[in-house]
This record gives structure tokens, C-alpha cells and sequence, in this order.
């Protein structure tokens, strides 16, 4: 199992997610020898889980039953420990498409660790557009986990959190999801330290308080021949001054979005019919006395419902072009 | 293997790439071919100048269709409207409040001044423009500028720039797919290099574009395609390497209750090869200007009908029999060449197929997806994502209820989205007042371990689960 | 007739009002009575303090669920947050920042401490609060005043009020009617004085409601209604004067059929009276108390089915057999003079609706909308405006398809809407975080001349007509 | 015919709306003698309307037919002459509701033309609340007749506008629409010169570039007792500033939202279905060797699509209630 790859089968090490019903999951450490309690009795890792394969349904102690998941980065964001608010897919898709992200090789050479990479590139390295990406505000990580699997496995991203807990917290996590080989994780505070690398990004991801303050920085971490940026910001003054600041640092293609999930329940619903009384028009037969009405008629309707509260608003995505320089 | 970067030699725009031309928010998926005229906007011109230059540069339309590369930092939106009003009482709508004529704009185009000059020209010869609200200005200009400006950059494709392209131009081609719900799409699917993935889609090869682009040439596409042959034009406009052509695959839907039952013979000649042959026209075709493709009425499974009727049976004098004859053979040898690719290309798809260990599965078609979906499904390993793409909500619930009568699927959602873009400008920020009324809808979910006993299954989905269930860890 | 508009008295609470309390956006509405205990948000108190304050006044509540009269000037939000931080990178999760234990709070609530007060205390004594952003401030903020404030103010009931309460508390009962959906619902169909306008719905009365204050006491409203007896609970809160209730008539949807065949006879005794007799207690009902209705689960035409069974047939020892006999006789008598009561007013609505010249009609109902609106329909004049609610699309879709059939209407319109609120407050502008996920649906459109003749009807409807057709006027 | 009131039959004066066909409509002034020529063909006033009813069918001279419409405030919306960007019935219907109006007794003695309405108050006065509206940026009207509409026969309207050329206008129309005698129109500027009324209003909506400059006089128009604010703004800085005015000016409850209408277009479309071939798994009888998939056949779905584009903005809508002064 890796978070940039599928595996057939659950391996001692892996993170799982245990489905428990509907919006109801957890994810789970793979351990030999260990055991996971839920509703519907306990887990034994050694025999319901490893060697099993992904997907498969793995019934409890109390004759209860789960499924078992191979993790994904978008299960991971619905199951992941909240440090901070997190990015959740809907956003996450939009990023990742406007961002343009795709595989892309290396080209950070100041990257040691990422020179073993180039072995993978080497089917036609001429061919392939390089990618890299700066973050700034890790997070709990939920964006990183779909950038990296979409960049991977020739492409790397700069992380960038101020906070250290989170950012050792996250590095973590990363090494248990087996993606920590294509991510650098920097505690510095992009804002005034910038993302530690110059030149090399395709494309720069902004979730922090004060964008505006780290467009510099991200245009300085771009490739000279131009990217994508994104900043996600949850109130409307902190776009203007983000547009404000992409347009003096001359980017261009400023485009401010808003993108809002809206779920559909399928649902069977059940209309009573009215009852208008007996029809005179209808010639009623002498001999059946009895035409009641059909009091509790009804008829089935099959159709979607909405959540009865949803998320009104997430953040605006402002995205721009960083031109040639 | 010394990677440079900055090599602009990567940025440069060659003959023969496929590149995009763009006029604001205006997109469009021509070839770089030498002499070749191109109309844009109502205008046509030559892109030969383009080549040599880099990818994103903007151009100046001059005479003659000439296109020349346009002096940097001369920002786009530069034009001077100082001194806005704050509202517009003091209008009068006389249509007098232009002082240059037609005649005289004429005469300032045939002088050689730019778009962005004659704009100029224009509100300085506006006796109500500084009176007009910033908001009446913006809306002036950008009127004027569509009428008198002549740019256009040059851009390298992808699946952000296509989709918008095809979504602006041409959406019944794409089934009115918007590229925010691709986007989704692509994520939900867990799109990524080195998995094994199926598509089925009628949106001209965008989709099937787009996943191999998030693919990066590692892994394997199989395109289900219906009808005669595989629709490509999309996937030509993204302008892969050409090893990325090396990972897609196809297979035929019409053998696809063959390849279920495990009757479909890929060592023969293909049966139905006659009627597909002329579907090697469809995959050759390089014309990345999808404007051409002729999907709208005819689709190309109805069009492949009637081709191939040959000339069997004509009349030929007898002089030049011979000369036919040979000419019939060669035809017949290129045929059976031709057979004999289709064949191992079957063969490799349906081998790709039989695993029935796909890893995503996306369909995004004007066919009513259940049919579709549920046959499809099968080719997946436990544990993997599948998104479907509808027009019509009434379609999803149709998979939706199906698949929970069967089972066999978990984390079923019916979603669309709301997309909305913003104006940001100086005391002037609103969401844009035209919005695209709807980005169709997509069900998706994750497959697990088939099981027959369906009621087991249906059980706990049914049932309003809370939301987050506690568990504990425990060691031993 | 002099208007003194200021008149104090206008505004003053009266016992026996209807009200609502209103706190934060939280509403209920309760009518105003002696030494009743009322419970709202938790907390219990009496409202007989209210009595001769002003209206849109706002209450602390005081020891012993006693109301007092808040010192104007003591603005909702001026808990001091001065100084935020700008980011929230230096707070630890310890769960040590406040220095208040639980027992400090409880001390400072019986030293009398003020919601507001005690707040301030809170924030003064957590070690992070001015770390935290705004929005983390705002956050707690919000968070401390709904556990410790304790004010509530008196409203005068309103169509506006009365749509969020519903909408808000118990949105099953009147459909999941948004507010702002029922605020189109009245403007399309031109609710206004002066006209008569048929109600059908299931919405607890708050459409009846909202249409009567509408139409302000001046024109006739008919309530259609199911079942036994119509429901009025909603009408209640309006608290309208006397007189508007004149301007209220009912029809039984079961005698529908009887009057489009001109075969009802409001002369006689109500063949199914004995039927609908209990249904009296349903329109006496003046609990305007909207929780303790019972629509949930047994409607009230269910409802109806069960009662009136009597003591007929059970055993009555002989001694009292007389007294029961008078009881009976009285009993009787009162019964028939109700029935009589209701054979006037079942004459009087069968006489509005006879001209079939009704000028509004409005449906909102979990009936199935169609049989309802085509039956309904007929008892409008020709151009005029009709609109129909539903929860689901699904219905409206064949209303509109039997509608088009049918013929006999134009400007059909299937429409939901978007409703967002904002926070507007310095730095920290967005959309409201929480969005209702739906509002339900309206077909809505104008009655023409009936006609038979179907094929001509539709024929141009179909047609995509150009936007706005030129028409020249010409004298003579 | 009036605004305010249904008629059954046409009459010389009145103004029709001509319905030509789907979202195809026009207003014609009814005038003895006059003709209206339409696509199908010539309308003669004199035969084809005064005395018809209205919704009922007219033929014209080419044969084809329109039906001819009663008017009403939200037929008048969308076929008005547009002197200005107008509001639309979706944002009008919200701005009724959340101005609570309703019909009302007038309340302002200093209106001398309104006294004759007290004759129809005279029901029972007491018990009607007083409803008075002023409005700043009448505009094209578009409001105006809705709220005419809804607080007839007793409410009187105060409009104010600053254009005169259109003050005028409108008032004609409002006398041609036989509503003048519940409106007065002024023509000053709100900001600088108010509503021209003091204490008398229940309600104040402003639909002018500077809401904030108005809110002051706004709070002066109104009674003393209180009443409800509305204030329209294409941009969010003006609600800000708004907001503030609002704030500043000791308003409560104020709320900014913004209802966007969704259009359904009702369509049976027709979907292909797949053919995966010939299913071994069916027996195939020897005897029918043909048994053709069927390559087109499709099946008929009921739906609902929505327009292309769409209304995206029209205006925030910021609402306050003034307290008690």
C-alpha cells in the first residue's frame, strides 16, 4: 500500500480504512498482533486484515461486518485527524485541475533525495513537462496527499507550515503513507522565509492567512518560464488584496472561483393522492353499493433530496498565471 | 542526463505541435502548419510566424494575416479611465455623445493604429464616458475591445485549457460537461501514473485526454468505445508524446457480452472487421481542429455505415482490369495489414481486460450510463473508485438504485457543483453575472468484494449511520 | 378618524396576543397568557412581565423565569475583542487556556452575573483568546453567548417571522417551505387585496396565513382542504384582527367532485357530516404554540377517522339513563347546530367558487400536486396567475407535461432558488459557512381562455420563439 | 384594468399584455380605433379587444393568434421600457417579504391626495397597520408596481428619484397603470435631500450607487416606532459600507443575503443504448439465424436542463430593522 499506489492485498504496515456503513469509516494502522475495537466487535489485524485482500469484507467478533478500504487521498480526507480547517475534495479537484498538476519529473537539483527518481523518468525524460509544487500551510495534510498522488512518481512538492507540531505531525504521516520520497516539509513561515527553493516550481498552492504577503515568494520559487498559482482564502478581503498583489508582482490570467459541492440523497418518496369524492360523472352500478374513495392512496415517487444543511461556502480559489520572466 | 530546466527548447513552439489559440476568455485547438489559414474570432491568419517563438506569447494581428509577436509589458488592461462618476443622472441619452464618426475610425485603422489605440481615441471623444459609473466604463471598454482588438496568444494544451475550450465553444460535443466537474471527476477516479484505467466516454476524447495527461505515460488506458472506432480528436489536441500513445488501449463495446462469457476469439480474423475498417480514418485523422469534427448530427458510429461500399461490381473496361485488379489486391493486402493490427490491438485490450483488474473506471457519455456502468463495473478489483458523468440526474438515480440492489459498491454519492466566478476589482467585486447554468452530475463510488447475498448489504446502507464512529486501538 | 400613527397603544403587548420570542435567529411564537410557563431554547419563564411593554422589546430573564425590560443602549456584540491575532500559529492545544474552572463560572452566575458579563470574564481569563484570529474569536464568542446569555425579545408576528420559525424549527411541517420560497409563491401568484385567491396546502397555515396577511382583510381567501377539517395552527400565529377572519372561507376537497358536477347540495345536511364533526375542535384550536401540533405522523384528516366513535351501544346503568338521555338530546342539539353551521359556511365557499372566477390560487401540499392543480385550475378566471410547491421536482414535471397536454395555461415555469446569507463585518466578508440545501420547488404560470383544441395550443409553444418580437404600433 | 386591481373584460385605456408566443410578450396601450401589428398579423383595438375578456384568445388579420393578458406587476417586469438596469421578480418578491409589506391605512396627513382613502380604511381602522414605503431609485418602475401591488388599496409609496427625464416618465406610466393615486414621485437625490417625509415610513428601500449617504434620511423617514430597511447593491464594498451605515445608525438585525433564481426547461430526451453484442450466454434458436442487436434503440427520460447561462448576480440584498426611537 502506498497513497500513490494501489496494492492488491493489506500488508503488515499499511493504513486501511475500515468502512463501517454509510458515511461511517475509520482509518486503521496495520500492525501484526494488533486488534481494532468498533461497533460491531474487534478486528484482529494478524487474521482479518493482513494478507486479506483490499475491498474484501471482514466480519467482527459480534458477527458484525466491514469492508476494508485501500486508502485513497480523498477517503484520507474524509478520515484524516483534524489539526487545522482542511481542504476538502471538492476544492481539492478544482486546485489540482487548475493548477494543471500532472506526473512530471524532478528538477530541483538541490534535492538530493530526489535523484533515484530519475531512474523512473528515464523512459523518455525529454518528453516530460517537469512538475513541482510549493505549498504553503500544510495543514493536516489533506491537500498534500492528493497533490502528491497526482505528481507522483516523478514529481515533487515543497511544503511549507509554521507551526512545528504539525509540521513534524504531518512529515509522519507522510512516511507511514509512503509518500514522504516525493515531499520536502519545511517549518518556516512562508510569508517572511519564503519556500526554500528558488526557481524550480510549476505551480505554488497559498492556504495561509495573509496571501498576498508570500506572492513574491511564490513567484521567486517558480520556473523562470512561467506556472500556475492558487490561493485559497475564506473571505472576500483577502482575495481583493491577493488579486492586488498578483497584479503588481504581474501575474497574469487573474481569475477569482468559487466551486460549491451539492449532494443528492436518492430517496423513494411516498405522495398521498387526494380524495375529491365520489365522481357523478362516473355512473355508479345499483348493484355495488360500495365505491369508497381511495382514502390513503398514494404514489411512489423516486427522487433526490437535499441535505437539509449544507456547506454554504468553503473559500474562494483565486488562481493566476505567473508569465515568463 | 543533465536536466536543464530553463532550456527553452521545451517552451518553444515547433512545427506540427498542437497548440491553443486564445482572445480573452475565447479558446481554440488548431495544428501549427506551415501556410495554413486559420479563422479565429472572424478573423483568419497564418501561424507560421508563431513557430520559433515560445509557448504564451501574445501576437499582434497585422495585415495580411501576419502574426507578430507583441512588445512585452504592454499590459492588456492599461486603457485610461480616470474619473469615473459615481453614477449616471447626468445622462442624457441623445446618441450624440460620440464625436468620431464611423469614417473617422476607419481612418485611424487604415493609419495603423492598434485596437488598444482606437479605444483610446474612442473614450477621449466620449463626452458622457467620465460621467458614465466605473461599472457603465468597464462595460463600455470591453465592448469596444472585442470590436477593435486584434491579439491572440499562443498556448500549450491541457486539460484546464481544453475542457474550458470545449465547454465555451462546443458543449454538445462534450455532453455539456463542465471542466470544474471533470475536474472532480479525475479526483474522484483517483486518477493517477501507473494504475489501470477505463473509460468510456462520447466528449471527443477530452476525457479520455485528460485521463492520460494525469497519467503522465505510466500505466495503462483502456478506451471502451462504442460503434465504429474510437474518438480521438480530443485526445490529438492535447499534443501527448508519443509514447503516451503506447499506454491507451481500446476495445469494442460490441464484443464486450463476448468478452464477459469468455467467447471473444482474438487469434481469428475479427468478424465484424469489414464494418470497422473504416474506422482507421477516424484514428488517423489528425485535424486537432475539433470545429471540423462531425459529431453534432452524425455521430461517427452512424458514419462508418455507409462508407466502405466500394466499387464492386462497376463496370471497368478491359484495358485497365489489370491495372485494377493489382490495385484491388495491393488494397486487399493493406486490409488484411490492417485486420491484422486491429486484431493484436483486441487481443492487448481484451488480455488488459481479463485480469478484470482495472483500477478506476470513468464513463461520460450520451448513452444512458446504467447498461453501461454496471457491465463495465466488473472489469474492477475490489477497492477501486468508478465515476460516472451524466447529463441528467434522472440517469444517476437509475445507477444509483441499481447498484444497491446489487451490492458490491460502497460510499455511493449523487453530486454536482456550483461554479461561480468572481469580478475583483477596486470597490467594484461581484460574483460575474453570467453563470453557466449547470455542470452536469456524477455519481461515484468505491467497489468492494462481490457478494451475492444482497440483503446483507443493503442493510446497514440504509440505515442513518452516525457520523463518525468511535474506535479504539488496543495492542495485544 | 384622526390617525395618531404613534400611538403607543398600536404597539403594546397585550394578554392574548400572539407573539413570537425571537433569540440570536431562533424563533417561537406562543400567545400570550396569564402564569403560563413557557419554554424556549432550553430555558422556561413566564411572559405575564411582557404584558404593556412595547413590541420588538428585549427581556433579560431573571431568577424564577421572571422577564425584565433590557437598559436600551446595551448593544447585542460589544463584548471587547480588541486585538486578534493574525494567524493562529502559536497556540498549543493544551487544554489549559482557561484560568475559569467550572466552578468559577457557576459562582459568578449566582452573583448574579449578566450572559454578557460572564463572557467578558471568559474572555479575559483565556491565556489564548487574543492569539486567536477574528474569525477563531468570533467563533468562541458565539459559542459562550449561547450557552450564558439569556435574553429574549417579543416580536409581532409576521409572514417574515413566522416563515423562519417554521423553516427553521419544524421545516417538516410545512414541507421544507423555505421562507424565501414562499416569498416568490406570493408574488407569482399577485397575491393582493381585493381579489380571491384558493389556498390548498399542508403547511401547518402558514400559507393561508401569508396569503391573509397579503390580501390585509380586504377580498376573500377559500381554503381547500383535505381530510376532516382544515388546519389552522399557523393562521393562529398570525394573530390577524377579527374581521380578517371574515374574509376566510373552507371548502372540503371530498365535495370537489360534487360541485364540478353541479351536484352539491349545500341545502340538505351535510351527507358526511358526522364525518367532519370533530374536525370543529381542529379550527377551535387555539394553541398557537406550533410544537405541540400533531401533523408528523397522523394527519389530521387520519386523525379524524378515529374519533366520534361515541358510547352508543355501551351498557348505562338505569338511574342515570335519563340524565345521559338529556345529555344526549343537548348533546345533539349542539351537534346540529354546529353541523347547521357548517352546511352556511360549506354554501357560502360553494357559492365563491361556483363562478369559477377565482383570481389566485396557490398549492403547496405532500399531496401529489397534480389531480389538486388540474382540478383546482378550473375555478380560476382566465388570466390569471396560479402557482404550485412541491419538495420535489419530480411533480412539478407532471404538472408542466399535463399542463402542455392539456392546454389552457401560459408562462409555465418550473423554477427552485439559491438563497445565501452573508457575514459582512470588517476583514471578514464570506458567504455564511451553514446553507440550507434546498428550498423546495414552484411551477407557476397564467390561466388563458380554455380550449379544446389542443394541437394549436401547443403547437407555438413549442417553437423557440426569438427573445422579444418588434411590434409596431399604428394609429388609425 | 389597474395594477392593483383584476378586470374582467378590456376597456378603452387600459394596458394589455399580448402574449405571442413562449417568453415573447408586449404591452399594448388599448385605444379605440388603434391597430397592433404582431409577427401573426394586425390587432384592430376596437374589435379584437374592448369588450373581449381577458386571457382570452384574438385572432389576427394573417390568421394566427395571440392571447392577450391581464397585467400585473411581474408581466410588467420583464416587458417594461428600460430606462435603467431594473430588479427582477425573483429579488422584488424577496424585498416584499423581508419589508413585511401589506396593505395598510396611510399614515402621512401631509399627503393631501391620500385622503380619500380613509373612506376604504374606514373598515376598521384600528386594527390595520399603517404601511408606508420609501423608496430611492425608482427607476425604470419595475419595483414600484410590485410594491403598489401589495400595499394597495391603503399603503401609499414615496418614490424619489434623481433623473428627471425618468422621474416624469414614471409617473406617467403609474397614471397610465391607474395606481398614481398610492405613489408620490419626487425628484431629488436621496442622499442630499432625503424622501421628503419624516416619521411616516415602515418601510425604506434604497437602490441607489451610495446606499450608505441615504441611510441617515432613510432612519428619518421612518416611523417612530420602527420598521424595516432595504438596501440593494451589485458590489460587496457597497454592502460593507452599508452594513456600516446601517451599524452606525443604530439598526439591528441587519442581514445581507442574496437569492439567485434557477430555471428547470422541462425536456424528454432520448438516450442510446449500448450494444455489447451478442450474448452467448443466450441460447440463439437455429432456426432465427438473425438476431440483430438493436443498434439504436434508445429510451425516453423526463427531465429537466437548465438554460446555458444563467442570471449569475443581480444584487446583494442588505436588510435591517429600526428599532424604536
Amino acid at each position: 500500500m502506498s497513497f500513490v499506489e494501489y496494492s492488491d492485498c493489506i500488508q503488515d504496515g499499511d493504513v486501511a480504512i475500515v468502512y463501517l456503513g454509510h458515511e461511517s469509516m475509520t482509518p486503521v494502522k496495520v500492525k501484526r498482533g494488533a486488534q481494532t475495537q468498533t461497533r460491531y466487535g474487534v478486528i484482529r489485524h494478524s487474521t482479518d486484515l493482513i494478507g486479506q485482500r483490499y475491498g474484501s469484507k471482514v466480519t467482527c467478533s459480534k458477527g458484525g461486518w466491514v469492508y476494508v478500504l485501500h486508502p485513497t487521498p480523498e477517503l484520507w480526507t474524509v478520515n484524516l485527524p483534524h489539526r487545522t480547517q482542511i481542504l476538502y475534495t471538492t476544492d481539492i479537484a478544482t486546485i489540482t485541475m487548475m493548477l494543471e498538476l500532472k506526473p512530471g519529473s524532478v528538477v530541483c537539483e538541490s534535492e538530493p533525495q530526489l535523484l533515484k527518481l530519475h531512474i523512473i523518468v528515464s523512459v523518455s525524460p525529454v518528453f516530460i513537462l517537469p512538475v513541482c509544487v510549493c505549498v504553503s500551510g500544510t495543514g493536516s495534510g489533506s491537500l498534500s496527499h492528493a497533490i502528491l498522488r497526482t505528481i507522483a512518481p516523478t514529481g515533487h512538492l515543497h511544503t511549507v507550515e509554521f507551526h512545528q507540531q504539525r509540521s513534524e505531525k504531518v512529515l509522519e504521516e507522510f512516511k507511514e503513507h509512503r509518500v514522504d520520497h516525493l515531499v520536502t516539509v519545511r517549518n518556516q513561515d512562508a510569508c517572511k522565509d519564503g519556500f526554500g527553493v528558488t526557481g524550480v516550481a510549476d505551480a505554488v498552492f497559498l492556504d495561509i492567512p495573509s496571501p498576498w504577503e508570500a506572492v513574491k515568494h511564490a513567484k521567486a520559487a517558480m520556473k523562470k518560464h512561467g506556472g500556475r498559482v492558487c490561493s485559497f482564502s475564506p473571505c472576500i478581503e483577502q482575495v481583493q488584496k491577493t488579486c492586488e498583489a498578483f497584479s503588481d508582482q504581474g501575474f497574469e490570467e487573474i481569475n477569482s472561483i468559487e466551486v460549491l459541492l451539492r449532494v443528492h440523497d436518492v430517496r423513494t418518496v411516498y405522495l398521498p393522492l387526494p380524495d375529491f369524492g365520489p365522481d357523478p360523472s362516473v355512473q355508479i352500478q345499483p348493484d355495488s353499493t360500495i365505491t369508497p374513495p381511495q382514502n390513503h392512496a398514494s404514489i411512489a415517487v423516486k427522487t433526490t433530496i437535499p441535505p437539509r444543511d449544507v456547506q454554504g461556502h468553503t473559500g474562494y480559489l483565486t488562481f493566476a498565471t505567473k508569465p515568463r520572466t | 542526463m543533465a536536466d536543464n530546466v530553463d532550456d527553452d527548447s521545451l517552451y518553444t513552439i515547433k512545427e506540427g505541435d498542437y497548440v491553443v489559440l486564445r482572445r480573452g476568455d475565447v479558446f481554440k485547438a488548431v495544428q501549427i502548419q506551415p501556410k495554413k489559414k486559420v479563422i479565429f474570432e472572424k478573423q483568419w491568419f497564418f501561424l507560421d510566424n508563431a513557430v520559433g517563438q515560445l509557448y504564451s506569447t501574445t501576437f499582434e494581428l497585422a495585415s495580411g494575416g501576419i502574426l507578430q509577436p507583441r512588445k512585452p509589458k504592454d499590459p492588456e488592461s492599461s486603457t485610461d479611465t480616470k474619473g469615473a462618476g459615481t453614477d449616471n443622472r447626468n445622462i442624457q441619452d441623445d446618441g450624440k455623445s460620440q464625436k468620431l464618426t464611423r469614417d473617422d475610425i476607419e481612418t485611424l485603422k487604415e493609419q495603423g493604429l492598434k485596437g488598444q489605440e482606437i479605444i483610446q481615441q474612442l473614450i477621449d471623444n466620449s463626452s458622457t464616458f467620465k460621467d458614465k459609473t466605473e461599472y457603465a466604463q468597464d462595460k463600455y471598454i470591453k465592448k469596444k475591445k472585442k470590436k477593435y482588438e486584434n491579439i491572440v496568444t499562443i498556448l500549450k494544451p491541457s486539460c484546464r485549457i481544453l475542457a474550458m475550450m470545449y465547454h465555451g465553444r462546443e458543449p454538445g460535443k462534450i455532453c455539456h460537461l463542465r471542466y470544474d466537474t471533470l475536474a472532480q471527476m479525475l479526483t474522484l477516479a483517483n486518477i493517477h501514473a501507473n494504475s489501470k484505467v477505463l473509460v468510456f466516454e462520447t466528449c471527443a476524447g477530452l476525457v479520455l485526454g485528460s485521463v492520460m495527461e494525469r497519467m503522465g505515460g505510466f500505466g495503462s488506458v483502456i478506451q471502451m468505445y462504442p460503434g465504429g472506432g474510437p474518438v480521438r480528436a480530443g485526445v490529438e489536441s492535447f499534443g501527448f508524446p508519443a509514447h503516451f500513445h503506447d499506454t491507451l488501449h481500446e476495445f469494442p463495446i460490441c464484443h464486450l457480452n463476448a468478452l464477459i462469457a469468455g467467447t471473444l476469439d482474438t487469434t481469428a480474423k475479427d468478424p465484424s472487421a469489414d464494418l470497422k475498417e473504416s474506422d482507421m480514418a477516424a484514428e488517423v485523422k489528425t485535424e486537432a481542429e475539433v470545429k471540423t469534427e462531425a459529431e453534432q448530427k452524425g455521430s461517427p458510429e452512424e458514419q462508418s455505415m455507409e462508407t466502405n461500399s466500394g466499387a464492386d461490381g462497376s463496370l471497368v473496361p478491359k484495358k485497365e482490369e489489370e491495372e485494377e485488379e493489382k490495385r484491388r489486391e495491393a488494397k486487399a493486402q493493406e486490409k488484411k495489414v490492417k485486420q491484422e493490427e486491429k486484431r493484436k490491438k483486441l487481443a492487448a485490450a481484451a488480455s488488459l481486460l481479463e485480469g478484470r483488474n482495472a483500477d478506476g473506471l470513468v464513463i461520460a457519455s450520451r448513452f444512458n450510463p446504467c447498461p453501461v456502468l454496471m457491465a463495465l463495473l466488473k472489469f474492477l478489483s475490489p477497492s477501486r473508485p468508478f465515476v460516472v458523468y451524466s447529463q441528467y440526474k434522472e440517469c444517476l438515480i437509475e445507477c444509483y438504485t441499481k447498484l444497491k440492489e446489487q451490492g458490491g459498491t460502497v460510499n455511493l454519492k449523487l453530486t454536482d457543483y456550483w461554479l461561480r466566478h468572481y469580478q475583483v476589482l477596486p470597490n467594484r467585486t461581484h460574483p460575474v453575472l453570467l453563470m453557466s447554468g449547470g455542470g452536469g452530475y456524477l455519481l461515484s463510488g468505491t467497489t468492494v468484494a462481490a457478494e451475492r447475498s444482497k440483503p446483507a448489504a443493503s442493510r446497514r446502507d440504509e440505515e442513518p449511520a452516525p457520523k463518525r464512529q468511535k474506535v479504539t486501538e488496543t495492542e495485544g
